[in-house]
């Protein structure tokens, strides 16, 4: 992807009066808006049934500079579950250390329990979310302080 | 308790509240859809007379909530209440609760349903009503060999020691031969008593190719009972069915109409009201009964092409307190039908695949029903299970069939998510499919290591 | 000509292209779909194995195109054209140049479509066969007021007296007893003299209250022809078919039966193969030939859903050669269809209505039928007719099927433009409409005065 | 991506009253919008593809200021005839007296042949379009100078 093209068109946008901005060449789409015209686009999302964008990064400075730090997401939408049954205690907890392929939580979706596994050894830094809290795609769930090397 | 009602609450989601509202509307009854959070945009909501949010997206807090359930019955003054498939719909407790709330319950007497949800007095219920069970020994083994040996004479060969106490797979032997008994009794034991502390053991005819073939009935509430056939339900992955058809090739019609009659006569016997499922275990022209589902199946659009006869609609009638208007001789199977159970989900590695449906364009045209609640720009959610399309086909026979299902499964256009139909396209090219009488390890088999598995890479 | 082909090029649109499309897919054959410039969008165009655009927008210059039609068939390889219903599939002259060019026409020789083309020769034809047509003087009246008599006794009463130079319900008078004849026949001589310059009369049967009921027939290249049954199409505006059922409601089986036998023994004596029609007017018992249709019709989904036979294929395989696999005994009815037509159009004052189709919902469920090219977002071109979908609803009985069908109208959505659903619903519940065998002229009535016309204020 | 084109269709979109621009050219398609035009096509653009838009206007500042020229437009989309037949003469020329409800032209839809009649008495100043152009509903068809009164 060329975020390149893509800044200049977030630029020219800006500078203009134009609201909207849809452009499609090839199997490449890119669209903006701003203003009214990326409000609708809720009402838009409301047709679609709610759909929400996915979310964005927590807005965390140090996250960016710390190479170290990792962020684990889900893989698909569903109910996040910290732990293997209702009452059981959690897989990890903040602080714990993990290894690369352990199971760390639950994401369950269309009644299957969707395992989510560790991709790195490391420390668990935070757990973004509650128990049970709904999640899409791309949901950061763990924050992670990769083992160096 | 049967009696006159005028709207009907449908408590369930998704295809099938869709298919109650149809049924509905055809008798004249008024609807009330309920819904959780996540369900405001199904498509049985926008078409309901009346539609009552019930709570938020886990079932647990919605669907299966009996109080809110019933709180939206007396809010919008339905007098029924239909459950549909799954969540409550075998719940004896719910369904004692609706009648207790002076509504009626779309379903079998509570009495029934907790006979039959019970495995023990289901099975004990069914020895005595003459269904046929899986011989065994009905319990511990005896310690003496001559015991023993007549238990297995009784039970059947081949036959599987299994131990009370084990389980996924670990502590069973199969026996083929009577004199390889004795042997295998006393290493289980020795096993069983190592592994799991236990030493009991029980016996059961041993089925290496069982196919999964059930009977649907339909019983008022004045003395009759019938039964619709058959459907044969052994395309199936980890104990869920994927493809159905009726009637089930190859059995032999004297045979549907013994075991048939035999579940007819089991729902006089055990009071039952309504639409039911008997499912059983078939292997060289013998039945087994499994269990009895005491509600409308997924399946049921197979029986209805073939027989005419509107099962879902049969509920209601019969929960009004009509007799079936029609009797066994009436009844007449014409072609052949099979279902496609179309999911959410990735079609080789079985990964759900909720979202957006960018675009759905059902398939049509002669010989093809679909069953359905999408449309174009719908969004699955991921709090309910994968089911989000059936399609039928019916056709003179079984292979006009199975042209006219392929045709309209290539057809089928659902973008934005990932569904079954590949798979469902290629096992319906598969020649095991094609041929038809299959066993119920089939599937699973061409998924580990045969054609279908290898589509996956 | 018949003759084994691999590829059949689809030679129209709309609906009827998708159905010729879906019945090639089940006989495994290949399609080519032809489409003009305002029809790129057109779902069987997505669906087809190779599309070609053949030219502009008008008919004239796309699907009237005969040399574009054959050069895109060389182009792309397809040994068969199928022409549909409308454009030119009742064209002998683009049916000998298909034929000429080697490829096969999926329809009736050249020269039955000309003997049948031309209502003179296709009434002495089936004179000659035994088909009744409406009697009358079949030619000008002569003179001597006793050969009058002797015509008009032969004709029956009632008769209309018309002038050969009138029209437009001009220079006509109806007689229906022996004694007016003669005044009758005397003062409009006089008015055709006066009016037309010609006083040339001609005598027939006067219909008062015809119903429309036609024969599907289908026959072979090897002597073999069958009737499908009957299929009743009354309800009419302006010549135009609203709604078909079969069978038709309350005419004595034995009757179908014999003009049945006719029109089948009438394919074999005109040399006719393929799919055909044969129109009638019916009153009080009595069959009177209008004209033939040498196509598949657009409301032949309704004699598929009462006899299981697919009358596409049947036309597929017929045009390779095939002889049919079923003999006229083999031939069941089952129950009974409706089909309803519904076009985009304003329901009441029937202004047409192309546009966006910003939603499209179809109906579904048990005996429901949709044969559409519709989805969400298709343009519906004003170029072409106005037929957007064609929902048909199966059931046990009439009612059962209108009950199907009112709920399946009900259920659709299709917002962006009108259509005539509103009348469909209208029309299902009147009470002739329910009762069933009203006339040709009934709709009409009951748009012009009767409840329907209230609607439209 | 050629994103000077982009930039100047945004240019001449934001200097213009034209509230919305959309232009395909082979598998490349831009759409602009700004103002209620934004708004408005929030869900249709998403599902639509390539629909057209309504014609706008032509940009003639006479026709504003002078309230005796009106103009008549298609009633509904399909194909303007001029003549009542092929070869025939046709309805009215430029110039042409006209009547209130007298037809002046066919618009042809679904086989249907739907008159254009006068809303006015007046002079046919232009004929704005061929015979047998495609027109939508909208497409302004004549201008016609009003009889006073």
């Amino acid at each position: 992807m060329d975020l390149e093209v893509i800044e200049r068109l977030m630029q020219m946008l800006s500078n203009s009066d134009v609201e909207e901005l849809d452009v499609t060449e090839g199997n490449l789409r890119i669209r903006l808006a701003k203003g009214a015209a990326a409000h609708r686009n809720a009402s838009a999302a409301a047709s679609k049934g709610h759909r929400q964008q996915s979310p964005t990064l927590p807005d965390d400075p140090s996250v960016a500079v710390d190479s170290n730090v990792h962020t684990i997401v889900a893989g698909l939408p569903g109910t996040f579950y910290r732990a293997p049954a209702p009452g059981a205690s959690p897989f990890v907890n903040a602080k714990d250390e993990i290894r690369d392929g352990q199971q760390i939580a639950i994401v369950e979706a269309m009644k299957m329990m969707n395992p989510v596994e560790a991709d790195c050894d490391g420390t668990v830094l935070e757990i973004l979310l509650e128990d049970a809290a709904a999640v899409q795609a791309g949901t950061p769930l763990f924050r992670i302080r990769k083992v160096a090397g | 308790m049967t009696r006159r009602f005028g709207t009907v609450l449908i408590a369930n989601r998704g295809e099938i509240a869709l298919r109650i509202l149809r049924a509905c509307r055809e008798l004249g009854l008024g609807t009330v859809a309920v819904h959780s959070e996540a369900d405001r945009t199904l498509r049985h909501v926008e078409l309901a007379d009346r539609s009552i949010c019930i709570g938020p997206a886990p079932s647990s807090a919605s669907y299966l909530d009996m109080h809110a359930l019933l709180l939206a019955a007396r809010h919008s003054g339905a007098d029924a209440i239909h459950p549909g498939y799954g969540f409550l719909s075998e719940n004896a407790t719910f369904a004692k609760m609706v009648e207790n709330a002076g509504l009626v319950f779309i379903g079998p007497p509570s009495q029934a349903i907790a006979l039959m949800g019970d495995k023990v007095s289901a099975k004990a219920a069914m020895r005595a009503a003459g269904v046929p069970c899986v011989p065994g020994s009905d319990g511990a083994l005896p310690d003496d060999p001559a015991e023993i040996r007549a238990i297995a004479e009784a039970t059947g060969y081949p036959l599987i020691v299994k131990a009370a106490g084990g389980g996924g797979g670990r502590g069973m032997r199969v026996v083929r031969r009577p004199e390889d008994l004795a042997n295998a009794v006393a290493v289980t034991r020795e096993e069983a008593g190592r592994a799991f502390g236990n030493p009991a053991l029980y016996v059961e005819r041993f089925l290496e190719q069982p196919r999964h073939v059930e009977i649907q009935v339909l019983a008022d509430a004045h003395g009759n009972a019938v039964y619709l056939g058959e459907r044969d339900c052994s395309a199936q992955r980890r104990h869920q069915k994927v493809v159905e058809e009726a009637p089930a090739p190859g059995i032999e019609r004297s045979l549907i109409k013994t075991i048939g009659r035999r579940c007819a006569e089991a729902c006089l016997a055990i009071g039952y009201r309504g639409a039911g499922t008997f499912e059983f275990l078939y292997q060289d022209g013998e039945f087994f009964f499994i269990e009895m589902n005491t509600r409308v199946q997924v399946e049921h659009p197979v029986t209805e092409m073939i027989t005419g006869i509107d099962i879902v609609q049969a509920q209601l009638r019969i929960a009004q307190g009509e007799p079936l208007d029609f009797r066994q001789q009436d009844i007449r199977l014409e072609g052949h039908a099979i279902e496609c159970r179309v999911n959410a989900e990735d079609p080789f590695r079985f990964t759900p695949s909720p979202g957006w449906i960018e675009r759905f364009v059902a398939p049509g045209g002669f010989g093809i029903r679909v069953d359905s609640h999408l449309y174009t720009g719908y969004e699955v959610p991921p709090n309910y299970d994968s089911l989000i399309a059936k399609i039928i086909a019916h056709g003179a026979t079984r292979e006009e069939a199975l042209v006219r299902m392929r045709r309209a499964l290539a057809e089928t256009t659902i973008d934005g998510i990932r569904t079954n139909i590949p798979l469902h396209l290629k096992l319906l090219d598969e020649l095991g499919f094609v041929e038809g009488g299959f066993d119920i390890h089939h599937l699973e088999r061409l998924l580990e290591g045969g054609p279908l598995g290898g589509a996956a890479r």
